[in-house]
């Protein structure tokens, strides 16, 4: 069953790994400390994302679950960092949540300390059975050829199949060094430009996981000092510029 | 022979987790009565080598947890005491927060818990029944092998049990009221 | 927990006949304070669901002679039950795929089949052999009553037969590699 396993390195899945970069800075679980652990968790799952699947235990839907989370992420961090973004409604409840997921989660991993404690330390036992036991032949009336194919073909329908999420699809929309880079070409391209624009021109499908990661692809061009970030009002575009045409450096 | 004694004589002979409606059927009586039944049963377990185990409709005799050191010394098969992290948590989610749906489990994890279930149900820890409010979905809770195994005679003696369950549904409820049941 | 409860738990386990030495040994005390708390169990079990049973030199825990005629209702209703689903899946498997082992049953179904399992073999419709490659463990297969009651001479006279048992295999196949006969 290794291959179904859920692990990106140590962590069962994202809301471990982020526990655990919280508690490595030991700080407690707020939307603040999110927001201080959002550049950590990238840098973490970056390692993994090229990986093919299978290898360290990676499999593309919970590469989906890891990226959705650093979606999250971002938007704690940008919305610390740029008071003035526009969020939706949606979108402010995952921010709200994902706080609330890991305390919850906290107190899961907790309790699961009670469960290690007592599993088979003072077990009760059923009776052993009995190796000797007297059997009568009562079939049913259910027995029927039908029925027992009707059975089996039930029990080969239920069987557990592999992943079947289509790995093209995945692929693209996780790959976040790719709209890094992309992003940082435009940029040097156009000196100038607006968001919007950049989601829509670009060739990926603008749905919401791929804005949420051209969006830190802008933030971490940001922090690195290549672009400086523009919005005039509230829910109004923001204009992008390069500081440095000549050194995008990554 | 009182009720409680046909009962306690009925679990021994089945020797398997009873629904406590059959036991009502067999007994040709009402399940209130089977209830006080078995709070009397349990009464007179007390201090004996014998307990009750019991969870919802579910109930089933066993060795008493006091006596388990001496039953492991007599025992031939060696207990797998093994479950790891995401068995853990799974089991934790399900005893404190049982029955719960998958969604739910997977939204507490944030990863996808099929499989570790489906390996738990293999080891006869957890078993699942139909959602009654979602026909097509399923709810985990926890099986009388697995409170024996934890050595409780019923849920409520999980430590934290009473505060914990209060503090995850006020979550659930907060979180998931548009997808939860 | 006194002696007399002690003795209780382990007799309750062991499920038959124990030699009043081997309790002593056990226990890690002597014969004659086991005879004590022999009498005393004997005494706290008056008027309840179970009762000593004396043998030679071994004692056994039974089912009080009160409740007889109830454990021969049950044994009956038993007997007379619908197997159910799950009860069918698992005949089904075993007719399709036997002779195999319990685990293997449980990785197909996804959940533990032990009690179903004991079931179909107190029905006779189901018999285990030592498993080849596992001394403690056993491999199930259909008993010739079941063959003859489906009017079959043959196991490859199930409808289907190659195409289910070769679709159950790959699955099996490709998991459990090391676990099968």
């Amino acid at each position: 069953m290794d291959d179904f396993a859920i692990k990106v390195g140590e962590f069962e899945g994202p809301l471990d790994l982020l526990l655990g970069l919280i508690e490595r800075k030991k700080l407690h679980i707020s939307e603040v400390s999110l927001s201080q652990v959002t550049d950590d968790y990238i840098a973490y799952l970056k390692q993994f994302e090229n990986l093919p699947t299978g290898q360290a235990g990676t499999s593309l839907s919970n590469m989906a679950n890891f990226i959705l989370v650093a979606s999250t992420l971002i938007l704690i961090k940008s919305y610390s960092l740029i008071s003035s973004l526009a969020v939706t409604e949606e979108e402010k409840e995952d921010m709200e949540d994902l706080a609330k997921r890991l305390k919850l989660y906290h107190r899961i991993k907790e309790l699961s300390g009670h469960i290690k404690e007592l599993f088979g330390q003072s077990t009760i036992f059923a009776k052993e059975n009995s190796n000797h036991f007297e059997s009568v032949f009562a079939p049913s009336g259910e027995i029927t050829r039908k029925n027992i194919l009707g059975a089996i073909r039930s029990v080969v329908d239920n069987l557990p199949k592999k992943e079947t999420v289509p790995e093209a699809i995945i692929k693209k929309v996780i790959s976040l060094e790719e709209v890094i880079d992309d992003l940082t070409k435009r940029i040097q391209q156009s000196f100038k430009m607006r968001f919007s624009d950049y989601t829509k021109s670009s060739n990926h499908r603008e749905d919401r996981v791929n804005i949420i990661v051209s969006f830190l692809g802008m933030l971490e061009l940001i922090k690195q000092g290549i672009i400086e970030a523009k919005q005039e009002y509230i829910f109004a575009d923001i204009d992008m510029e390069s500081k440095n045409i000549a050194l995008p450096r990554y | 022979m009182t009720l409680d004694a046909k009962i306690e004589a009925i679990l021994f002979f089945k020797n398997e987790p009873t629904d406590i409606k059959d036991l009502a059927n067999i007994l040709d009586t009402s399940l209130e009565r089977v209830h006080f039944a078995l709070s009397d049963l349990e009464k007179k377990l007390e201090g004996r080598g014998l307990t009750l185990v019991h969870y919802e409709n579910a109930v089933m005799l066993g060795t008493a947890k006091e006596g388990s050191e001496l039953i492991e010394k007599i025992k031939k098969e060696e207990l797998s005491r093994e479950l790891g992290k995401a068995g853990l948590e799974t089991l934790a989610i399900i005893l404190y927060k049982g029955p719960i749906a998958r969604a739910t489990i997977d939204y507490i994890r944030g990863v996808n818990s099929s499989f570790i279930l489906r390996s738990l149900m293999i080891r006869g820890l957890v078993d699942r029944v139909q959602n009654p409010n979602d026909s097509r979905g399923y709810l985990y809770k926890p099986t009388l092998e697995l409170l024996s195994f934890m050595g409780l005679s019923k849920l409520e003696d999980l430590p934290e049990f009473n505060t914990m369950k209060e503090q995850v549904e006020k979550f659930t409820r907060d979180a998931m009221a548009e997808d939860q049941p």
